[in-house]
């Protein structure tokens, strides 16, 4: 039976779970201009979450409810950044919002409740906490993404990201059905004991590839990457940097629990699996962001491609692979929200700045919001000394570790292809000259400008210093 | 005598006729809607089963999950198949492409 | 006397006959109402087919949450909707060889690796439930209110971000209609109401009705 | 302070930058001097750095060490020998000339054109600094960012194209070092160059690790056949991202070889020293005949460049047939020393031919050699120094372009009198395309009624060209000072050749 | 013991002259430029003559000495020193002696030109050079005056940069040069490589040990040593002292004014190759095959060249083919091991060639510019000074015995019948006609030069144009090379007008032709004996004992008096008298025979005319040519194969991919979904097939 001790362990969660409901709630007896407080409470909430998350963090890992709730290292880091990432999203969107008429109390509930989904998913024990975690995510981020109502494009993302999700979910499920039936045990931790003696291997190799379509839906690796690029551009962007951030650190996080958590010593055959998905979200994101002309698709496939990547880190399916993908988890999250809050920042009502061509000659309008974008770009392309650069660095190292040097070398190649489009952006920031006419105007939200400087320029900063970060992803990942 | 495959193969042909509706039908969403419904009655027959064959109550549970889920799911997903409709008077799936490339 | 386990798998036959049917009913039909009513069909003859596996609870579960609710959504959304119904099969055809073949090539692939002769071995045992002495609703529900406790409890959570999702997406407050702003009639002060106005004692210029009208108090 | 001498040069141009950025366009002027200030105070601290450095001491100097990365052993190591010194030495110098020459030049947002440059010489001077190879990694890859950004923005109408090239070409060479450093690592356990430098490799290793680096520094070079981002690059150039270019980066990858090449995998690099060498004779010979038909005078410099560093590289891999086919480790250090001069010797006259090229574009507005002619008839200061540069590119005796070739030959011909043939063969062609520029620019009528009403040079540019031609000379009369400060470094280097791997 | 100060002095005052008056020129101004650079040159000679008289005496030894080093690498070192003995001393004071009197000769000469200050500082910069050059201890510091020297002629040719035809042939001679330089470079590499130094009294010693050494040059042929660095050297002798074929920049160097003319071109620097092929006796003694190469080369030149002067109509061309045939000589000398010959007729040869080119330049002047020498003739009457000195200088150059010339060359040619050297035949032929081909261009110049009518005509009136005479040029292009009328530093309006009365040149001018003059006559009967017969080189130059053919003519040495009254018995004698008797009726008496004869030799004519085409195969084979091979690698190479293929080819091959993977985002859901699910199918096909 659960015991105060239980809900100790989970008291970030249960705290969230609170937080959100009396924001809800106080969004419902509140008035319309007084919606600033509620905008300042749900940051002072997220980064109570966060204190929460890292002031209780334990020695040794502990289980809650029966095993259904797992605190252990990989989880902490993973909620941190998580909670970080929407505090940030919170900071950038709120002029955004403002302008387009989304300033509404449930844009802050459904985040803090999709982000409980991803503390829960990343917390799984179980397989069903796997699941539901993911499907409080899913469906906050489905309703996130349509809550632009008026807009054609954004109910057009929210069908194909419903439709597709759905599916993946499907699937997932079904996998996991398989499994149980392969080991009659939904628990991860017996899970994992129990693959290893399973007598039948088949029934738990089919559920597991199942499995990894839905991690890999999750991820947005190719061929399960369709409804990355049209969600990303049809969503507001508020919620676009939000789905390009923390759900990736879930994505990380459920490939950790199902694969290794789960099924870790079958990972000499998921280990090729993820290769060939890697490569294959390598070639199609680095490929195809080439022709992109718009700003928010662009980055879209550049999230395909860097999940790629991030593949990499998994396929060495050892202690330091995982570092090595979660700390990619996180360099990408940082560098998602960095990259979409400068588009915010130059965003306004009636302009949505997601071209490519709307930032021609940034550099004369705004340089300081041009360098941070450069800083970004590079730091995506993986240019050292920024943050990316040593996050493809770690995942390299760790598939040559794992005997891979060929998908070593194909991340490299499909490196030099992906240099190209983030060049365009700075191309067109520093070359172009601005068009005639036209107009960059910076969002006047002090806040906005201080957080999303301190955002890129962190990119910088843990680019020259990335040992204490690196040194924290390895230790959670006992060898 | 009902064996575990039994359930089993019902399962893979309901989660197969689940996936080739999604693309045959490529006119209606809440086509697509529903076969996804089919797909978790599929994942749900084989829960059942597995739980009814290996004596164990957590497939059962699952079950009982995905069906509560599948309601919320539902919900949304026909709230943002009403939001389509209202912004584009359609829910044709052959006319949902203004993203693409 | 027919053999109760021959009888289970007559029953079972026809269900699955049944729910195969209305499967294929359900992606094949013209109409969506026939389609979604082919749904419930489908629905119908798995929670027989659970029964048949002596999942009591939630084969009427199924019924209930599905057929009940669900399934009336659904039938909710299509009429509202209005859709031309003519247009919405075109290409069916077209497409079904397709279909057919990824179907049935994954199906062969499904069936291959999942084993399925090793599970004919599989024979149904006794019902754990009546091994425990419990019936299967209270062998669920021990297992649901103590082992999957926090399961249970984040399905609530989902619950009302389906609730949240579902009124954000869809409730408007479309102009012309009356309603309530609680959020207002909480914070409404006296001086929102009455307002004292010095009225001058010669009668003021034309356009001045228009200036005492106050913005806020008006609905 | 001057424990950390090292770190004091790399950052304080890269901090240096921070006050010129934030002077803003506002204040041009605030901004020009700050950065000079910097460049002139890197250059100090390089002599400093100069009279700190023991030259009879082989070892590597001045070292500082911190662990950068824990869990990885990845080391902020940086010491130096005297190659290195002397790199750096030309970077600090080649720093203030390119801010002095474009004082007033740039006037399309100076600021940032001098916070560029000045991170891009702190950075380079880090190259030639680390110790650790992921630290001489990051150095090499950074520097890329402000070059991109000088070319992009200050360059000519073809930038885009110019220094997407140059960032691609470059990143597509570097990348495979990279996979190259990280599978060393994990044999290794460390990027420490001299604990790699000792690991023993198998002859297959050796030869993929060979190709990674030669990917990586051919491009820098650049060698045939991967040069063709150079034209491009110093064409559409600013004048200052010219000489930095031809000047200090083409040296990185000659410095490159050394450092990783040959320690590294000497027997993949003696198993393959004939291709360098070959693509070395190829340079001067195929891509002297392409200098002489070049109707863009950086162009031909350009292309002068890419003939220049043949020598370079052609100095470095003779070393094997030298010290491991007929034992002549004096011979071998002539070779070496013969490169490293032609290294420093060619920061020089590069810089200065673009100098000059500047000094003609910014009056014209044109590289295009036919719209020259005759330009010595109202710029005789000028043209004094145009010649004085252009012997020195064709390799004059007294002017620093000749030691270096000189060697080489020398060392050469005792390796293969074939590889000196062909590589003397610079002496004609080498002065057929410099010269004949300088006549179709500097000799003859005036026929271009614009090039009547140029200026001679202004005082900026004269100090400017001055410190060039001083170097030039000062190298040329006296080599022996340089040759002595990389003696005992080089001799090291010469030693490590002799050591097989498997 | 000679004082390094001194050497030092002797080195840098030119220098610094050149400095001063380059940097400075503006400053101190004409006069000062002028007197500072003569002041510098004046310093320098003096000291050189002192310091030649110090070793004639016998008072001080061989300076050898290293100023500093240059570098020491290993084992390898290259200094900057001095070796001064009496071959070196000799030449210092030749050219310090030649460049002191041009320098003075030039402030008449260059008194009205805008350049002044330029040409002094050139012209020392030159002397500097040249005295690095022949003062030098080791390899590395000849090939710097090598180059150095190579520079100010490149510098001088080109001094009216104006010019086409002058920065056409500038260019031209540097690049020629180049191309023996290329050869000498790998000449002293291949030094260093057998001899492992580049110091001369080190490698000297050494030099026997090349004997049996040989070069791999393939896999199974080699090379003897000796022989492969005696010819490199020589490549690059061939270059500076123009030898056949590379002899064709010299007569485009007639484009400098003339004062370079006679210092560079003439006296010193192009005879450095003769200079440094005695210099290297002792390897060169080491190879029969190196040194039969020098013969033939120099024997070619030595006919071939004069006879081209035969056809010349431009004075100073004529004295530039002479120049270029007796190099021929010198170099014919050094092949059969006559060193001392060659270096003794670089010495008289250096005198009277630049009093003939001071000369020429002296009726230049007088003719205001004009230098075809058809518009010339009875000059002799108006520039008396110049006549006598010019005809003193012709017979010396034609070696009428008793004057410098006769002692020099009859030398040469005794030397050369005296070797049996292979190939020593054909030169012997070669030098013997080639006396009477002197003869005939050098009476042929002084008779239409000075003699016969008047073929000018002079209008008074408006003063020269300075400012106008570059219109006149524009017509040239770059290869006019071989156009008939060469004129010096001004144009003019048409030719053969002149615009006042020819006069005799200023005393600046025909002073140096005085003193000049003097040595033409009298320098040979004073160093015959000696420099010729007595070992008066000592150690610097080195000869076998059985190649010593001089020592073979020596035997009949009864003094420079008997020697000159025998050779009025001899063949050379009778050529030039034959030649003299030729010209004298043609010239004097019967001027139409000339173009009787050019028409009836017509085709020999042309072939002469056109120099055998050698310029014109040159130009189309190496400039044209090497230009469109640079074009054509450039754009097939450079631009179609790796921008074009490689480079821009991949990134559109990309582009044209990232399209194609592109339309598989369509936009529907339904091919999405399609994608999941291939992906599942694949998967697990995949691991059916495989992962099993």
């Amino acid at each position: 039976m659960p015991n105060l001790n239980d809900i100790l362990i989970m008291l970030p969660e249960l705290y969230l779970v609170a937080a959100a409901c009396l924001l809800l709630l106080l969004d419902a007896f509140m008035k319309p201009e007084q919606r600033s407080l509620l905008h300042w409470l749900s940051i002072a909430v997220v980064l109570v979450a966060i204190y929460l998350v890292i002031s209780g963090q334990p020695e040794q890992p502990v289980r809650a409810f029966g095993g259904m709730f797992v605190r252990d290292g990989v989880a902490e880091i993973l909620k941190t950044f998580a909670l970080l990432c929407v505090a940030l999203v919170f900071v950038y969107s709120r002029s955004y919002l403002a302008d387009r008429k989304l300033y509404v109390g449930e844009f802050y509930t459904l985040m803090i409740f999709a982000v409980i989904g991803v503390m829960l998913l990343v917390s799984a024990g179980n397989l069903i906490t796997v699941y539901l975690g993911l499907e409080l995510l899913t469906l906050s981020s489905y309703a996130l993404v349509a809550l632009n109502r008026d807009s054609k494009l954004s109910s057009e993302a929210a069908v194909k990201y419903f439709v597709l999700g759905a599916l993946a979910s499907g699937m997932l499920l079904y996998g996991m059905s398989m499994v149980y039936g392969a080991t009659a045990t939904l628990d991860l931790a017996t899970l994992h004991g129990a693959a290893a003696h399973t007598g039948v291997p088949n029934l738990l190799l089919f559920g597991m590839i199942f499995m990894i379509i839905g991690i890999g839906f999750k991820l947005g690796a190719a061929p399960f990457h369709m409804w990355i690029p049209d969600v990303y551009q049809g969503a507001p962007t508020a919620v676009t940097i939000f789905i390009g951030s923390a759900p990736k650190l879930a994505a990380f996080g459920m490939a950790y629990r199902l694969l290794e958590a789960g099924l870790g010593d079958l990972s000499a055959h998921w280990q090729q699996m993820l290769a060939a998905l890697a490569v294959l979200s390598l070639a199609i994101g680095n490929l195809v962001a080439i022709v992109q002309t718009n700003l928010k698709r662009l980055l879209a496939y550049s999230t395909i491609s860097h999940m790629g990547y991030l593949l990499l880190g998994l396929v060495n399916a050892g202690p330091e692979g995982y570092a090595s993908a979660l700390f990619y988890a996180i360099s990408y999250a940082l560098m998602g929200t960095a990259a979409f809050g400068v588009i915010m920042a130059l965003a306004r009502a009636g302009f949505e700045c997601e071209e490519i061509d709307d930032l021609k000659g940034l550099n004369q309008r705004s340089p300081w919001m041009a360098f941070l974008m450069m800083l970004v770009m590079f730091s995506l392309a993986g240019v050292p000394p920024l943050f990316g650069f040593f996050a493809k660095f770690l995942v390299l190292q760790s598939a040559i570790h794992a005997g891979m040097l060929w998908l070593a070398i194909v991340g490299a190649v499909f490196a030099i292809i992906g240099l190209y489009y983030y060049l365009r952006v700075v191309k067109v920031m520093y070359f172009d000259a601005p068009v005639e006419g036209t107009e960059i105007k910076l969002q006047q939200d002090p806040a906005l400008r201080l957080v999303l400087s301190l955002n890129a320029l962190t990119l910088l900063v843990l680019g020259l210093a990335w040992g204490p970060l690196l040194g924290w992803c390895k230790s959670v990942f006992p060898g | 005598m009902i064996t575990l495959s039994h359930f089993i193969v019902l399962g893979a042909v309901l989660f197969c006729i689940a996936v080739a509706s999604l693309f045959i039908n490529r006119k209606n969403v809440i086509v697509l809607l529903m076969s996804i419904e089919l797909m978790l009655l599929a994942v749900n027959i084989n829960f059942v089963a597995f739980s009814r064959f290996l004596g164990d109550v957590a497939g059962q549970v699952f079950v009982f999950f995905i069906l509560t889920v599948a309601a919320a799911e539902t919900a949304i997903g026909l709230a943002i198949l009403v939001l389509l409709f209202r912004n584009r008077s359609t829910i044709n799936i052959a006319e949902i492409d203004s993203m693409k490339g | 006397m027919i053999d109760p386990s021959v009888f289970q798998l007559v029953c079972f036959y026809a269900f699955a006959a049944v729910t195969v049917v209305a499967a294929l009913g359900v992606i094949t039909l013209r109409n969506s109402v026939h389609a979604v009513l082919s749904l419930v069909l489908t629905f119908f003859s798995t929670a027989c087919i659970w029964l048949l596996a002596e999942a009591e609870f939630l084969a009427i579960a199924l019924i209930v949450v599905y057929v009940g609710a669900v399934m009336v959504l659904f039938l909710f959304v299509v009429m509202m909707l209005d859709i031309k119904q003519e247009h919405l099969r075109e290409g069916f055809i077209r497409y079904l060889p397709v279909g057919i073949v990824v179907a049935v090539v994954m199906l062969v692939e499904m069936l291959a690796l999942i084993g399925v002769r090793t599970m004919h071995e599989a024979v149904m045992g006794a019902n754990p439930a009546t091994a425990a002495g419990l019936s299967n609703t209270q062998w669920l529900g021990q297992a649901l209110y103590t082992q999957f406790l926090l399961p249970f409890e984040i399905a609530a959570l989902i619950l009302t971000v389906g609730v949240v999702a579902a009124v954000a997406l869809t409730l408007r407050h479309r102009g012309g209609t009356r309603h309530q702003t609680a959020a207002q009639q909480v914070a409404v002060k006296a001086t929102d109401r009455v307002r004292i106005v010095k009225m001058a004692a010669e009668r003021p210029a034309t356009d001045a009705p228009a200036q005492t009208q106050n913005p806020e108090t008006k609905p | 302070m001057f424990n950390h001498l090292l770190s004091l040069l790399i950052w304080l141009p890269i901090v240096g930058a921070i006050p010129v950025l934030l002077a803003g366009s506002g204040r041009p002027n605030t901004a020009r001097w700050i950065s000079l200030l910097v460049a002139v105070l890197t250059f100090v601290l390089s002599l400093f750095l100069l009279t700190q450095y023991n030259a009879a001491d082989s070892s590597k100097q001045l070292g500082e060490s911190y662990l950068w990365i824990a869990s990885l052993g990845v080391h902020y190591g940086l010491a130096v020998d005297g190659i290195a010194v002397a790199l750096i030495l030309l970077t600090s110098f080649v720093g203030i000339l390119v801010i002095v020459g474009a004082w007033e030049v740039i006037q399309n947002r100076p600021h940032q054109y001098m916070a560029a440059m000045l991170v891009l010489e702190g950075l380079m001077i880090g190259v030639f600094c680390a110790t650790d190879a992921l630290l001489f990694y990051v150095f090499f890859e950074a520097m890329l960012i402000p070059m991109f950004i000088l070319i992009g923005i200050w360059g000519g109408p073809r930038r885009v194209y110019a220094t997407l090239k140059f960032f691609i070409y470059t990143f597509l060479g570097s990348i495979f070092m990279l996979v190259g450093l990280i599978y060393l690592y994990l044999k290794a356990g460390s990027f420490d160059l001299a604990t790699l430098a000792a690991l023993p490799l198998s002859m297959r290793e050796q030869t993929w690790l060979f190709f990674a680096f030669l990917a990586a520094f051919a491009v820098k070079v650049p060698m045939v056949p991967v040069h063709t981002w150079l034209p491009d690059a110093h064409v559409e150039a600013p004048t200052g991202g010219s000489v930095v270019l031809a000047a200090v980066m083409l040296k990185i990858g000659g410095y490159g070889f050394l450092r990783f090449s040959l320690p590294i995998v000497p027997d993949a690099s003696e198993a393959y020293a004939w291709v360098v060498i070959g693509l070395s004779l190829i340079a001067v010979v195929y891509i002297g005949y392409i200098a002489l038909v070049q109707d863009d005078m950086k162009k031909l410099v350009a292309y002068s460049s890419v003939a220049h560093m043949g020598f370079v590289t052609l100095g470095i891999f003779i070393a094997f047939m030298l010290v491991r086919g007929a034992g002549n480790l004096d011979a071998t250090k002539l070779g070496m020393q013969g490169a490293m001069v032609q290294m420093i010797s060619h920061g020089f006259v590069s810089g200065a031919m673009f100098s000059c090229i500047g000094v003609l574009y910014d009056r014209l507005h044109s590289r295009q050699i036919k719209d020259y002619g005759g330009v010595i008839n109202v710029m005789p200061w000028f043209g004094f120094f145009y010649v004085l540069f252009a012997m020195a590119n064709s390799g004059l005796p007294g002017t620093s372009g000749f030691v270096g070739e000189f060697q080489v030959i020398l060392a050469s011909f005792q390796a293969n009198p074939w590889i000196a043939l062909f590589a003397a063969f610079t002496l004609i062609i080498g002065a057929a395309y410099t010269l004949w520029m300088v006549k179709r620019v500097l000799w003859g009528e005036v026929t271009n009624p614009h090039v009547a009403e140029m200026k001679d040079i202004n005082g900026r540019e004269a100090f400017v060209l001055i410190a060039f031609a001083a170097a030039v000379i000062a190298l040329g009369v006296w080599p022996q000072p340089l040759i002595h400060l990389m003696d005992s470094s080089v001799s090291q280097l010469v030693q490590q050749l002799g050591n097989h791997k498997i | 013991m000679i004082s390094t100060s001194i050497l030092l002095v002797i080195a840098l005052a030119p220098l610094l002259g050149c400095l001063l008056a380059g940097f400075l020129g503006k400053f101190i101004g004409r006069a000062g430029s002028h007197s500072v650079t003569i002041l510098g040159v004046a310093v320098s000679c003096a000291l050189s003559m002192y310091v030649l008289y110090q070793l004639c005496t016998g008072a001080v030894p061989v300076y050898n000495q290293n100023i500093y080093t240059w570098f020491e690498i290993g084992k390898y070192t290259a200094t900057v020193g001095f070796l001064i003995d009496k071959l070196s001393a000799m030449m210092m004071v030749v050219v310090t002696f030649v460049s002191l009197l041009v320098h003075i000769y030039t402030i008449g000469y260059m008194a009205e030109d805008d350049g002044y200050q330029r040409f002094f500082s050139y012209i020392s910069l030159f002397t500097f050079s040249m005295l690095m050059l022949v003062m030098s201890n080791n390899f590395m510091q000849l090939f710097f005056g090598w180059e150095a020297v190579g520079l100010v002629s490149y510098l001088l040719i080109g001094f009216w940069f104006k010019r086409p035809t002058a920065i056409f042939a500038n260019l031209k001679a540097f690049l020629v040069n180049r191309v023996g330089d290329f050869g000498f470079l790998l000449g002293i590499a291949a030094i260093l490589y057998f001899l492992g130094t580049l110091d001369y009294s080190a490698a000297f010693a050494n030099a026997p040990s090349l004997v049996g050494k040989t070069l791999q040059i393939t896999q199974n042929h080699a090379w003897d040593a000796a022989t492969v660095i005696g010819v490199l050297l020589f490549i690059g002798a061939m270059g500076k002292s123009a030898q056949v074929p590379l002899h064709v920049w010299l007569p485009d160097s007639m484009e400098g004014p003339t004062p370079i003319s006679a210092l560079i071109h003439a006296a010193t620097m192009v005879t450095a190759g003769i200079f440094m092929v005695a210099r290297m006796s002792p390897i060169f003694e080491l190879s029969e095959g190196a040194l039969s190469f020098i013969m033939v080369i120099g024997a070619t030149g030595a006919l071939f060249t004069g006879l081209i002067g035969i056809v010349q109509n431009d004075i100073k061309r004529v004295v530039a083919y002479s120049t270029l045939s007796q190099l021929g000589y010198m170099t014919v000398a050094l092949g059969v091991s006559a060193y001392s010959g060659a270096v003794f007729h670089l010495m008289t040869h250096a005198f009277f060639k630049a009093l003939l080119f001071l000369g020429a330049g002296s009726v230049i002047i007088a003719m205001h510019h004009e230098q075809d020498m058809r518009y010339m003739g009875g000059l002799r009457k108006y520039m008396p000074v110049t006549w006598i000195t010019m005809w003193i200088g012709s017979l010396a150059l034609c070696g009428v015995p008793f004057f410098a010339g006769f002692y020099s060359k009859d030398a040469i040619i005794e030397a050369v019948g005296e070797s049996h050297r292979w190939g020593a035949g054909y030169a012997y032929a070669c030098v013997l006609i080639g006396a009477f081909v002197t003869a005939l261009y050098t009476f042929r110049q002084m008779y239409l030069t000075f003699h016969g009518k008047e073929r000018f005509t002079v209008v008074a009136g408006h003063g020269h144009g300075h400012d106008a005479h570059a219109a006149h040029h524009d017509a040239h292009h770059g290869d006019a090379h071989h156009d008939d009328a060469h004129h010096d530093d001004h144009g003019h309006h048409e030719p053969g007008v002149l615009h006042h009365a020819p006069k005799e040149s200023p005393w600046v001018v025909t002073l140096p032709l005085v003193l000049l003059a003097i040595p033409s006559i009298v320098i040979g009967a004073i160093g015959v004996k000696s420099m010729l017969f007595g070992g008066w080189f000592g150690e610097a130059i080195h000869v076998n004992e059985a190649n010593d053919v001089l020592a073979e003519v020596g035997h009949e040495f009864h003094g420079w008096a008997a020697m000159a009254l025998h050779g009025f018995l001899q063949w050379p004698f009778f050529l030039v008298l034959a030649a003299f008797v030729i010209q004298t009726y043609i010239y004097l008496f019967n001027p139409s025979v000339a173009d009787k004869i050019k028409s009836a030799l017509k085709p020999l004519w042309t072939v002469l005319d056109r120099k055998y085409w050698v310029d014109d195969v040159y130009f189309a084979l190496f400039a044209k040519g090497g230009v469109k091979l640079g074009r054509a690698l450039w754009k097939g190479g450079d631009a179609a194969v790796i921008d074009g293929a490689l480079v821009n080819g991949s990134a559109s091959l990309v582009q044209r991919i990232a399209g194609g993977v592109r339309a598989l985002q369509s936009g529907y859901l339904y091919h999405y979904a399609f994608a999941m699910i291939l992906g599942l199918i694949l998967l697990l096909g995949g691991y059916w097939l495989v992962g099993q």
